[in-house]
């Protein structure tokens, strides 16, 4: 399937880009982001520590053990530090 | 069913104006404002950059706000945030509660600052001589949400 | 040392203006005001009028003010207390805090609010077509004293 | 002594008058009371209910049984409402 995959903050400057198309078999998103790790080392390296990492599935906060279901945008980000 | 307004903008917003909207209803006796603006500890900061998740913002925010409304009786629920470049001493966002008590708009509007420090998609930056450094969450930001739960 | 700012008037006030002077130092990233504000709740309010005790108000809410600062660590502190006659919907009072940090700043506008309600010399009238009558003080404004002792 | 004695709120109405020059012998505010009662029916019933009266010390909120001291001026009304 397609998905729409979106970086914020730290992790779009370290994989250079804020958004992409991804095509993916993935089940979960724990799962993309396997794959994406082993695609190049700027991914690897900006989802080395994912407890520094939150994710939501078309525009919801969720864990990253969420399956992808019919979802169809992924976003990837630091924890938040708006106000 | 309280009015929501959530506005998320680069621009810079009127306070004196966002709380006159506040406080139009006949039953209104309180209205609290919170208002976040970019500190200059050191001296050395150059200016502060805020990313956002255009679309999931809007939703997030307004989440958050119609939760306090379902939790405390509120007149209204005003939310602005902006983004994008601001300099030293700049507003960086507001949040305002109406309500017919203040235990009910100090208790709503100390809630919507909780929810919104950790749960909606903001990040900052700080631009220095030195250079550009993600703003880390603070641990105690995300305790703070324990006290609503 | 806080900047404290005290004022007992007639006239209305301009939140935007006392915000933004709660604003001024660089070392503030919180601003909570607090307004208070003339209910109508059954339609049939004509006016309030406000009392009070020149001398002893501004000696009460200045102690009120200090003992606030002295509690926090604030940057400023202001509070406004319109007296004389109120048509229903206007500002009857505010208070404003500025702190480093949203705790502080909420928390210190919570408790100038409790304090004012109960120690500063002010009383409400609430002119009606049926007549006058002095406003009753609340149990529950002097219990909220409890929490902060 | 000479006391400058202010009344406030319902005890304004009920007396009469907002301030007043009092000369008088009394230890305390609670003494003050008793003899302000003593003169006229208009103090008497404006002190009638002495749980709903407060009263300040030379503009300082004190307790009815405080000695007037060398105080100068004495206030009485009833719990404050502002805010």
């Amino acid at each position: 399937m397609k998905l729409q995959v979106l970086y914020f903050a730290w992790l779009r400057e370290r994989i250079g880009l804020g958004r992409e198309e991804v095509e993916t078999q993935a089940a979960t998103i724990a799962d993309l982001v396997a794959e994406l790790r082993a695609r190049e080392d700027r991914y690897d390296l900006a989802f080395s520590d994912m407890a520094a990492v939150r994710c939501a599935l078309d525009q919801e906060l969720v864990p990253i053990d969420t399956p992808l279901g019919t979802a169809r945008e992924v976003a990837f980000f630091p924890p938040m530090t708006g106000g | 069913m309280a009015d929501l307004r959530i506005l998320v903008t680069a621009d810079d917003f009127d306070l004196g104006a966002e709380a006159a909207r506040l406080e139009a209803g006949a039953d209104t006796g309180a209205v609290v404002t919170f208002t976040g603006r970019v500190r200059d500890v050191d001296g050395g900061l150059r200016h502060m950059e805020i990313e956002h998740y255009p679309g999931m913002t809007e939703v997030a925010l307004t989440r958050i706000a119609e939760e306090a409304a379902a939790r405390w009786s509120l007149a209204a629920v005003t939310i602005v945030h902006r983004h994008g470049r601001l300099a030293p001493g700049a507003r960086i966002m507001m949040v305002g509660t109406a309500s017919r008590h203040r235990e009910a708009a100090f208790e709503a509007a100390s809630f919507l600052m909780d929810y919104l420090k950790s749960r909606a998609p903001f990040w900052k930056k700080e631009v220095t001589a030195e250079g550009a450094e993600w703003v880390a969450a603070k641990d105690s930001d995300e305790d703070a949400l324990d006290r609503w739960t």
